[in-house]
């Protein structure tokens, strides 16, 4: 590789790190911005923050092209947000607008953006794999080349519908990366407590679907697994998985004491905080110091609060539309 | 058939062309299509109605002899009283 | 031109897949086995295993899957064998299909169709016997129809598929084999049919029980009763203009509906003849439901559950004593 | 005038049911004769009554549970004069079992319901109740004419005539403001075609036989297959043509009022079929037992006032449709005809149409092709 070659190598792998750090911090400010306004009843209905998880929607989204599918969780906010959805469209629909991204009527757990193929956040657990098990389907019977990746959790891992979707798109050869955020509960209940066999490896090669497991807080890490994962499954092999053990440093939801897991198995994962985690590493390989880290902070503060004051100024629904999008009108 | 017989039969018989009509009122030697205001469909239904209850085909050209109840009545117990004597 | 219901029904399936591309056709047993009412027979043949799709026993996950597949683009239609297997997908039915336009604030349509066999009727006991439609007629977002005729079983799917969002199809059991006219009747999807006038009392019914009820209504005309029968085809929307026009003439109504009698559709057809049509009421809004068991696999006792061309009849004569 | 009321039949009574009636109105009763069964929560008992008289009216029906004292019934008393009963207190002696349809009926024709004796269950009101209370109230009702077949159509009643007069009324209304109504007539001379209509008459059954309307109609229906823009209807902001035709035909019920339903396909009719249908169409418009396609598919309309109608009318469009073909009685006049003035059947169709969809020069083709196609009458 030349000097060029090199010099272009780094400044483009620097700016590609400072852009997976940047987006790490947008998630962590706008979930914590998110929790302040919760406070104040700004935001009101569940709310499921993503802090601790960034790594995850962060690393996997670059390996996803703009015509990939891409189907989430009611945990949501930071998948949106890695795949490009306004954060003002976001804090919108959590404030319930009209301008937010499904015109206030979905809420913080059904982000949605059709432009983007974001076909959302799914509030029964579970029950967005059937989704993405069609919309990877349409694809194969269309002969494109694009894929779907379908986010879910160690709480679906045990639902009738991973069985059936697993099955169907192995059976199938369908386009579809099963993207596994094992982030050991579900809800109240540890994995150890609702599964029966933990290795997930093992149960896809039940159904042939080849899986991996990787460090879900590394998010370089987990953009290669991704990229793995999604090149196979375009080269038509039929379905993959990809476990990230990963960890949420916040409760369930607001509402949640979280009393079923111990204060220091808390604190001994923020010691593998993905951003302080990946910042280390940057620093380690002077690819970021003081300033430019301050910089970057600076650049998401400013667009959060660009974000709420959309929010608080965007308009309410009128009444009159109450009824309107349950059918679509006859053209 | 008496007259007064084939008189109540026609009266029933217009009574179902015409439900509403008063059928005690009519005057016996004014044209009925007036006074019960029937149209050129009803009086055909009227003809049917006698061609099939008592088997006499009204050509068009007796319907000026059976303009009123009388000559109608008249009419009739004409080509029934006497079988074979072709009416007019 | 003379065909049965089931064969109809395959024929609209057949022209849907030769005139447009992005239709297929997605159920249990739909294929090599022919469906389990023989009505997608040959369609594998002609069509091909891509486009006429086995699925595994897995009514989540291919109801699902047609949702997913009409988002993306396509036209599915997805055959659940019936309507007491569709009750492991209505989570898919309910939270998704139904609701995913409103909740993305419009930006996604489902142009969906689901058909399902329904009903009793043939001794299959509690099981297989259910007739539920009112359970999606229930839900905003979808459209339940009900075919009961042979030229509605083509034409009501052809026009489900050039809906833009989900219209779940409900073919009873029982009609399979019947035969009638094959022709266009051009009624929208969502208009209710007169199938016999009459000026003295009104029957409402849709499906498997339009042709007990005309048994009825012929039987009654015996008796110097002329009944209109009113087949809904539509149970939502539902056409409830029709049914007043009906109920100005004869201000008598029964609603005859398989379902149990209790939250049956007859309760919420009784309930806005009552809020719309008071004033032309003679006689309160009468309902024939099944009697509220587990249906029962013995025949006279299933008989004697179901809605019956008698029990329709003794209600009629009860309204006009 | 005294109250027959629930008896108290034992100490702790407090309300008693109505079994039902021994008396009717208009029966004599004397005192201590039996009047009515009731049931209390100790024994079905039968009750007597404690006035002589005739009995006026029953207040309360059988199965109605009611407190003892409450008034069952009105017994006008022998040898006092029958005072009209104070409304309040017949309205308030029972409450008024009637059925939403029959209290309409009851308020349209006037009834009053206190005066009707129901025969519904717990005596409720039924329309027919107040059908035989207002023909009860009416003129003194016509002989009885023996009807051994079903008795024919109720006639309309009169809420249901009155809403058919607003309806036309405001069509009509919507036609002369909305539509720009040009017209154009024609005196046609009908020798040869009643000529042949007589001959061809003379070789029917009666059941068979033509009227001359049907001529008329099957020659509007080819006549459109030549001027096919007449036959459409304006929809939003523009013309749409039909390629079926269907032609409303109007039809004047007995006792006042006018409905146009379609003949369907009339031009691909023979004139048998014409004729059964149109005889099918004008019964069942009388009987009220019109299908609503019938209703709203006429893409054009053929009005006559009959032989008894003027010699030439100038109809009004019926909406959506674009034009409408009136034809006036059939008279004899003096006539040129191949050079001779002679006495002919004569015909004035007068066109009404739709100046925003065509004009007087394919008005005047069409009227000039139904003079031709009844000319000939063999083509029809």
């Amino acid at each position: 590789m030349s000097v060029r070659e090199a010099a272009e190598a780094a400044t483009s792998e620097r700016k590609h790190a400072l852009a997976q750090l940047k987006e790490m911090l947008r998630i962590r400010r706008f979930e914590e911005k998110a929790a302040e306004l919760y406070s104040l009843g700004k935001i009101r209905g569940f709310l499921h923050l993503y802090i601790g998880e960034e790594a995850v929607a962060v690393g996997a989204m670059p390996a996803l092209s703009e015509d990939d599918r891409i189907v989430a969780t009611y945990r949501d906010h930071g998948h949106a947000l890695a795949r490009g959805l306004p954060p003002g469209a976001l804090m919108a629909e959590m404030f319930g607008k009209a301008s937010g991204c499904s015109r206030g009527r979905g809420g913080s757990m059904h982000f949605f953006d059709s432009s983007r193929r974001f076909y959302g956040g799914y509030a029964i657990v579970g029950g967005g794999l059937p989704i993405a098990v069609g919309l990877a389907l349409a694809d194969a019977l269309q002969g494109k080349a694009s894929i779907t990746a379908c986010f879910f959790g160690d709480g679906a891992v045990v639902e009738g519908e991973f069985h059936e979707s697993m099955n169907l798109a192995a059976l199938w050869k369908l386009p579809l990366l099963f993207l596994y955020e094992n982030n050991l509960y579900a809800m109240g209940t540890g994995i150890e407590r609702s599964q029966a066999q933990l290795d997930m490896e093992l149960r896809a090669r039940g159904y042939g679907v080849p899986a991996q497991a990787v460090d879900g807080m590394d998010v370089v890490a987990v953009e290669e697994a991704t990229r793995r994962g999604a090149e196979a499954v375009r080269s038509g092999g039929g379905p993959q998985l990809v476990e990230f053990k990963t960890y949420r440093f916040r409760a369930h939801s607001m509402a949640d004491p979280d009393l079923y897991r111990s204060k220091d198995e808390i604190e001994q994962w923020k010691l593998r905080d993905p951003i302080v985690f990946f910042e280390a590493r940057l620093r380690e390989k002077r690819l970021l110091d003081d300033a430019s880290l301050a910089e970057v902070e600076a650049e998401v503060a400013a667009e959060l609060d660009a974000a709420v004051a959309f929010a608080e100024a965007a308009p309410w629904e009128p009444l009159e539309d109450l009824e309107r999008d349950v059918y679509t009108p006859a053209r | 058939m008496t007259t007064d017989e084939i008189r109540d039969t026609v009266l029933r018989m217009l009574g179902e062309i015409a439900p509403e009509a008063d059928l005690g009122e009519i005057e016996p030697d004014v044209d009925f299509r007036e006074q019960l205001d029937l149209d050129s469909m009803d009086f055909l239904n009227f003809v049917i109605a006698v061609d099939e209850e008592l088997g006499i085909g009204i050509p068009e050209s007796d319907y000026p002899r059976v303009a009123t109840l009388e000559s109608f009545v008249a009419y009739l117990a004409e080509r029934m009283g006497a079988p074979g004597v072709e009416a007019g | 031109m003379i065909t049965t219901y089931r064969e109809a029904v395959r024929a609209a399936l057949r022209e849907a897949l030769e005139s447009d591309p992005r239709v297929f056709l997605m159920g249990e047993d739909v294929g090599r086995y022919g469906g389990a009412f023989a009505v997608s027979l040959g369609l594998l043949e002609e069509f091909g295993p891509e486009r006429v799709r086995d699925t595994p026993l897995s009514e989540s996950a291919f109801v699902g899957a047609g949702i997913g597949a009409a988002l993306a683009g396509l036209r599915p239609i997805v055959e659940v064998m019936t309507i007491n297997f569709s009750l492991l997908a209505l989570d898919q039915v309910v939270n998704n299909a139904a609701a995913l336009r409103y909740m993305s604030g419009g930006q996604f349509s489902v142009p969906l169709v689901v058909r399902m066999a329904t009903g009793g009727g043939r001794q299959l006991a509690a099981q297989h016997a259910h007739s539920l439609e009112v359970w999606y007629a229930h839900v905003p977002g979808i459209k339940a129809v009900a075919p009961a005729t042979v030229a509605d079983a083509r034409g009501m799917l052809l026009s489900a598929l050039k809906d833009p969002d989900p219209v779940f199809v409900f073919e009873h059991a029982t009609l399979y084999p019947l035969e009638g006219e094959l022709e266009e009747n051009g009624l929208p999807l969502g208009r209710a049919a007169v199938r016999r006038g009459g000026t003295d009392v009104s029957l409402v019914t849709y499906g498997g029980s339009l042709w007990k009820t005309i048994d009825a209504a012929d039987q009654l005309a015996g008796e110097g009763v002329d009944a209109e029968v009113i087949d809904l085809r539509s149970l939502r929307p539902l056409d409830l203009e029709t049914i007043l026009q009906s109920l100005a003439k004869t201000h008598r109504v029964v609603v005859v509906d398989e379902g149990w009698r209790t939250g049956s559709l007859a309760g919420e057809v009784g309930m806005q003849i009552s809020e719309q049509g008071f004033d032309l009421l003679d006689w309160p809004p009468q309902r024939v439901c099944s009697v509220e068991v587990p249906m029962p696999y013995a025949k006279h006792l299933e008989d004697a559950a179901l809605p019956s061309a008698e029990r329709i009849a003794a209600v009629v004569r009860e309204m006009l004593a | 005038m005294a109250e027959f009321v629930m008896p108290a039949l034992g100490a702790d009574m407090s309300a008693g049911t109505l079994l039902g009636w021994r008396k009717r109105p208009g029966d004599t009763v004397a005192r201590g004769d039996i009047i009515a069964d009731v049931h209390t929560d100790k024994a079905d008992v039968e009750v007597e009554v404690f006035t002589s008289g005739v009995v006026e009216k029953l207040l309360v029906g059988p199965g109605e549970k009611v407190p003892v004292g409450t008034p069952l019934a009105v017994i006008l008393e022998d040898g006092k004069a029958a005072p009209v009963l104070p409304p309040s207190v017949a309205v308030e002696a029972a409450h008024i079992l009637a059925s939403p349809s029959a209290k309409a009926l009851a308020a349209e024709l006037g009834v009053d319901l206190a005066s009707v004796r129901g025969s519904g269950p717990k005596g409720r009101i039924q329309r027919r109740d107040v059908e035989q209370a207002a023909k009860a109230a009416g003129p003194p009702p016509a002989p009885p004419a023996p009807a051994p077949r079903p008795a024919p159509a109720p006639v309309e009643p009169e809420g249901a005539e009155a809403a058919m007069r607003r309806a036309i009324a405001a069509a009509m209304a919507r036609s002369k403001r909305e539509i720009p109504h040009f017209y154009l007539s024609e005196t046609i001379d009908l020798s040869r075609t009643m000529g042949w209509l007589a001959q061809e008459n003379l070789a029917r059954p009666v059941q068979d036989r033509l009227l001359h309307g049907v001529l008329l109609l099957k020659a509007v229906a080819l006549g459109l297959r030549e001027v096919p823009e007449l036959n459409a209807t304006w929809q939003g902001e523009e013309v749409v043509p039909s390629d079926a035709i269907h032609l409303g035909v109007a039809i004047f019920l007995r006792g006042g009022g006018l409905v146009a339903p379609a003949l369907h396909d009339a031009d691909g009719q023979t004139l048998n079929e014409l004729m059964r249908s149109f005889r099918d169409l004008v019964s069942r418009a009388r009987a009220g037992r019109l299908r609503s396609s019938e209703m709203t598919d006429p893409t054009i309309t053929v009005t006559s006032l009959g032989e008894r109608g003027t010699e030439s009318v100038s109809p009004i469009i019926f909406p959506p449709q674009v034009a409408i073909i009136g034809f006036g009685r059939l008279v004899e006049r003096p006539w040129v005809s191949e050079g001779q003035i002679l006495p002919c059947p004569l015909v004035t169709a007068t066109l009404a149409a739709d100046h925003r969809v065509t004009d007087g020069h394919r008005a005047a083709a069409f009227l000039t092709a139904v003079s031709r196609l009844l000319q000939e009458p063999e083509g029809l």
